[in-house]
């Protein structure tokens, strides 16, 4: 059961990278191929750590992937930042359609 | 049953792959900043590859230095050299990538780089020097190499006598519990302190080359900063953990080392600065520190009729407790330092 | 078993790949990059082939040799990139000249 | 007298001196030129001790650690690292002594002289006592790493191009040897070079690290036509740093690799082993004539000395046809008296070329303007090291040549002996290109600088060094024959280490 219930979150949480793979692979500027990358990513990342800490031996080693995850959002925000105030700063507009 | 077995040899097969692709592209790429990012992500896949082959603390040495350190000291020298570029007013060889800049907003303008030669500045281009027929000749005799080397691993395919039992029998003299520590901070612990030593040059030729700072001292970014002062505790603390993890498990000095010197970046492109008082011989100390502590705990207990770098029975533990944190704490110094660059 | 003769020949590849652009590469960035590839190729033959013996732990000595190794070519790299940065201030360039009898 | 200290402590000695020394430098930058000096007497005074106890106690071979080879990491002594380590504590210290006056006009490159000259004196002294193949690549990548940021010291254009080529160069060699580490250490399951000298065998895994090694070493010593990167290195980079490139640095290894040869590989069966010594022997001749030819077509003293290392560093390799694998010793010995001599001599010369640089505010050698008259004693050290390079009697550079051709005739090796012959004519000729200019009177005369008395004796007396080692063969056989390096491998020496290790091994399982 906890198996299987583990398995189907690791799953959902690949679909998700891929997904913000083909994102980053397809949209059409920085903005939104950042928004691929921070908010799917960080999605299927969470999901994945959710499955693996089901299978997780200790309390312990729970509480360090899902800490590895809050660290990871941390990042991917500030990172985030970082890239699209230097693609304000150079002037490049958003994208529309 | 036999598929299950393949799996795994699929999965390195796979990877193998990719990193002989990776290199290829990272050595190939026309455009240097892909070039420099196809060669981090190499780093990253060997990560894997280290843990594939059981050698974990390859892998953090790897992911930390071999990528992180390396990557970052080839971004930062890179976003250097093209805002030199930038400033001789050329029409710029590399192909502007999208995230190219990014490298750029690291780095200040350096000022200092002269106003140089600029025709033959830019022509580099995707830069070999050879002509094509040459290039197809030397790739036709690296073959032989290749056939060679390949042959000779092939001949290597038959279990040869490792020193894993020695290794084993002797471990419990050795002051640790983790085989790799054991042997890089005791029974080959000569060969690391010279590796500190190897550290600590390159920092000096670093600094016999360079006078000026050079990173850092543009405008912060406010999430930046919030990041850092976030993080900078959490990586001393992390530091210090693998420290401590590696008398039993992977984990040491240099990896903990390498983590407090990210730290060190971190808060200094935050806009933080060691106190000007604090630049002279204090960071020196800090810098020195690892070998020093190495080589006089090795030296002094020659003085209790011990060999050189051989720690009294009982004692091996807490001497190699206090090399470890000193080093860590050097090796985290120097990496910051190299990354920054100039000397204070 | 046969995995670690994959990533050792993975090795061998890698030590040849960089050889050739080492040799065929003018921008002095990109030896660099070179050279960290031909480290990385030896690192993983000599790590790699550790853990031949079947079932057994790895061999910790080449494992503690490899770190070693990941450090001197950190010191290494990070002496070459400032070397680069210093040619590049003094000629203008960022890669070798020819070096005969220039005064 | 009783000894003051055992071997073990003087070899100790002999690499953490220079190490803490290094660090004091770096942290005490004031007082680098007093810290410099006294840590090269002591490096001196440590090397007699060592060398006092292999005269008495025979061959030194100590662990470091509790932990003996395979293991840990083993240092061993005998003649040959003996002779090379009191040569460089010679050198070093005359260096050492010219460095201060040299760099006082130049603080910020006194500043980092001093650390990273002693780190490659550590690497230097830790390379010759070093017994275990992954020490020594460290130790190689030290003195790589040194020596590439010395070179880069001065900071002009052609000094930094010079340097970024070296350190590749050296970085390539390292790689190179690192591989054949890789591939013995999972041949045969170890490190340590008496241990893998019983257990080397003929066969694939031999052949392909001694290529690898040999090939990565002889990159890294310069012989032809490797050689490419070491005039634009030795001629641009301040002189008392192209002193110890060229006298100690390439000597370092040729060392490996000569140690290699005699350990490992030489006693092997097969194609490879039968076929170097030959090709190393035709490179050499090459090395001879290329490079005396390019020093003579030189117009810069500088890079005349350097083009003259590259002939030198020729002779060395003209022994390995000679003894080839029926191990004649008179060829060895040539060969070592001649890297010593060279050692001296080539100092001597950088260094009072070092001296004309600070006299003249040039090299050139068509205007060195009557330097003979205003400057004896620096001319004096030129010319006698000039006369030990020729091979002229009754010069350190003399025996070393006589036993060489000795050798070659009594193999009836005439080609050999022609090569050394001819390349004695040719050194003749660069140093009396130089003599003669410094003579004669320029068109313009010249204005000269003070130069310094430090630099000129310690110059002339490293020159009266490779003179008299001519007189000094006698003392220096018997130590050459300690731990009879050339004779037997080296396994002899630790035989009982070994048999120690042995029971280990068999225990552990």
């Amino acid at each position: 059961m906890l198996i299987s219930l583990s398995a189907f979150f690791l799953v959902a949480g690949a679909v998700f990278f891929l997904a913000g793979t083909l994102g980053l692979l397809r949209f059409p500027d920085v903005y939104t191929r950042l928004h691929a990358l921070t908010k799917a990513d960080n999605l299927g990342l969470g999901l994945m750590v959710l499955g693996l800490m089901l299978q997780a031996e200790s309390l312990a080693a729970a509480g360090k992937l899902l800490f590895i995850w809050l660290l990871l959002l941390a990042a991917s925000a500030t990172a985030g930042q970082l890239v699209a105030s230097w693609a304000q700063g150079k002037g490049i507009a958003p994208w529309r359609r | 049953m036999a598929s299950l077995n393949l799996l795994p040899l699929a999965i390195d097969l796979v990877l193998a792959l990719t990193l002989l692709w990776l290199a290829w592209r990272a050595l190939s790429s026309p455009d240097l900043f892909r070039a420099v990012v196809l060669f981090i992500a190499l780093g990253l896949v060997l990560g894997l590859v280290w843990v594939r082959l059981d050698a974990v603390d390859i892998a953090l040495a790897e992911i930390a230095l071999g990528a992180g350190v390396t990557g970052a000291l080839l971004l930062a020298a890179l976003a250097k050299l093209q805002s030199a570029e930038a400033e001789t007013a050329d029409a710029s060889t590399e192909q502007e990538g999208d995230w190219q800049g990014c490298s750029q907003a690291l780095a200040e303008p350096d000022a200092k780089s002269k106003p140089t030669l600029t025709a033959s500045a830019t022509m580099d281009a995707t830069g070999s020097a050879m002509p094509i027929a040459l290039r197809i000749l030397l790739a036709l005799l690296l073959l032989v190499p290749l056939a060679g080397l390949g042959w000779v691993v092939w001949q290597l395919w038959l279990p040869a006598p490792g020193l894993t039992d020695l290794v084993a029998a002797r471990l419990e003299a050795s002051g640790v519990a983790h085989p790799v520590t054991a042997v890089l901070l005791n029974f080959r612990g000569y060969d690391t302190l010279l590796e500190l030593a190897v550290l600590l040059l390159a920092l000096l030729g670093v600094w016999s080359l360079s006078s000026a700072p050079h990173l850092g001292d543009e405008e912060q970014e406010p999430a930046l900063a919030a990041l850092s002062r976030l993080l900078a505790p959490l990586m001393i603390l992390v530091a210090a953990y693998l420290v401590w993890v590696g008398a039993h498990a992977p984990g040491g000095a240099f990896q903990a080392g390498s983590v407090l010197g990210a730290a060190g970046v971190l808060l200094r492109l935050s806009g933080w600065r060691v106190p000007p008082r604090a630049t002279g011989w204090p960071l020196r100390l800090v810098l020195v520190l690892g070998v020093v502590v190495f080589a006089c705990m090795g030296l002094v207990v020659m003085a209790f009729g011990q060999p050189l770098l051989g720690y009294p029975p009982g004692w091996a533990k807490p001497a190699l407790l206090a090399i470890e944190l000193a080093a860590t704490l050097s090796i985290g110094a120097i990496l910051a330092a190299l990354f920054i660059g100039g000397r204070p | 078993m046969t995995s670690v003769l994959v990533f050792a020949l993975a090795g061998v590849g890698l030590i040849v790949l960089g050889f050739y652009a080492l040799l065929v590469q003018r921008h002095l960035l990109r030896k660099v990059l070179a050279f960290n590839v031909i480290s990385s190729g030896i690192f993983l033959l000599l790590a790699g082939l550790a853990r031949r013996a079947p079932g057994a732990e790895p061999d910790p000595v080449p494992q503690a040799m490899v770190l070693t190794g990941i450090v001197v070519a950190v010191a290494a790299t990070a002496l070459a990139l400032a070397m680069i940065q210093a040619l590049r201030a003094a000629t203008g360039r960022t890669w070798l000249g020819d070096d005969g009898d220039e005064e | 007298m009783p000894m003051p200290l055992s071997g073990a402590e003087w070899a100790a000695a002999l690499v953490f001196v220079p190490l803490l020394a290094a660090l004091a430098c770096f942290l005490v930058p004031r007082a680098a030129n007093w810290l410099g000096l006294l840590a090269a007497t002591l490096i001196l005074f440590a090397t007699l001790g060592l060398v006092r106890g292999l005269l008495g106690d025979g061959p030194l071979r100590v662990a470091v650690g509790a932990w003996a080879a395979p293991l840990g990491i083993d240092l061993v002594a005998d003649g040959l690292s003996a002779v090379l380590l009191l040569m460089t504590a010679l050198v070093g210290l005359g260096v050492s002594a010219f460095a201060p006056a040299y760099f006082a006009e130049h603080s910020e490159q006194r500043r980092w002289f001093w650390p990273l000259w002693l780190l490659l004196w550590t690497a230097l002294n830790g390379l010759y006592l070093a017994a275990d193949l992954f020490n020594l690549y460290v130790m190689l990548e030290l003195l790589g790493l040194s020596a590439a940021a010395l070179t880069a010291l001065s900071g002009s254009a052609t000094a930094l191009n010079a340097a970024m080529r070296y350190l590749f160069v050296s970085l390539l060699g390292s790689a190179a040897y690192l591989l054949g580490v890789a591939l013995l250490y999972h041949g045969y399951g170890t490190v340590d070079m008496v241990l893998l000298g019983e257990r080397l065998e003929a066969g694939a895994v031999a052949s392909a690290a001694l290529l690898a090694m040999v090939a990565g070493l002889l990159l890294k010593t310069a012989l032809w036509p490797f050689h490419f990167w070491l005039a634009p290195a030795h001629g641009s980079a301040p002189a008392p740093v192209s002193a110890l490139l060229s006298a100690l640095v390439i000597k370092a290894s040729f060392y490996l690799l000569l140690r290699l040869w005699l350990a490992l590989f030489s006693g092997l069966a097969g194609l490879l082993p039968t076929l170097l010594p030959e090709l190393l022997g035709l490179l050499g001749a090459a090395a001879i004539l290329w490079g005396s030819v390019q020093a003579l077509r030189q117009r810069r003293l500088k890079l005349l000395i350097a083009y003259s290392t590259v002939a030198q560093v020729g002779y060395l390799f003209l022994a390995f046809p000679l003894t080839g694998v029926q191990a004649g010793e008179i060829a060895w010995r040539a060969v070592l008296y001649l890297a010593l001599a060279h050692g001296l001599a080539k100092a001597a010369m950088f260094l009072s070329a070092g001296g004309l640089l600070r006299f003249a505010g040039h090299d050139r050698i068509a205007d060195l303007d009557r330097a003979a008259q205003r400057l004896p004693l620096t001319l004096t050290a030129f010319v006698l090291g000039g006369v030990s390079i020729m091979g002229l009697p009754p010069s350190g550079g003399f025996i070393g040549k006589w036993l060489l051709l000795e050798a070659a005739f009594t193999q009836g090796r005439w080609g050999l002996a022609l090569v050394v012959l001819v390349g004695g004519i040719l050194a003749a000729g660069y140093v009396f290109k130089v003599i003669g200019y410094a003579f004669t009177a320029t068109k313009i005369a010249q204005e000269g600088e003070a130069v310094p008395l430090a630099m000129q004796w310690s110059a002339l007396l490293l020159a009266f060094g490779a003179i008299l080692l001519g007189f000094a063969a006698p003392w220096f056989w018997p130590l050459l024959e300690v731990g009879a390096p050339f004779a037997a491998p080296l396994a002899e020496i630790g035989t009982e280490a070994i048999a120690e290790v042995g029971a280990v091994s068999e225990a552990a399982p």
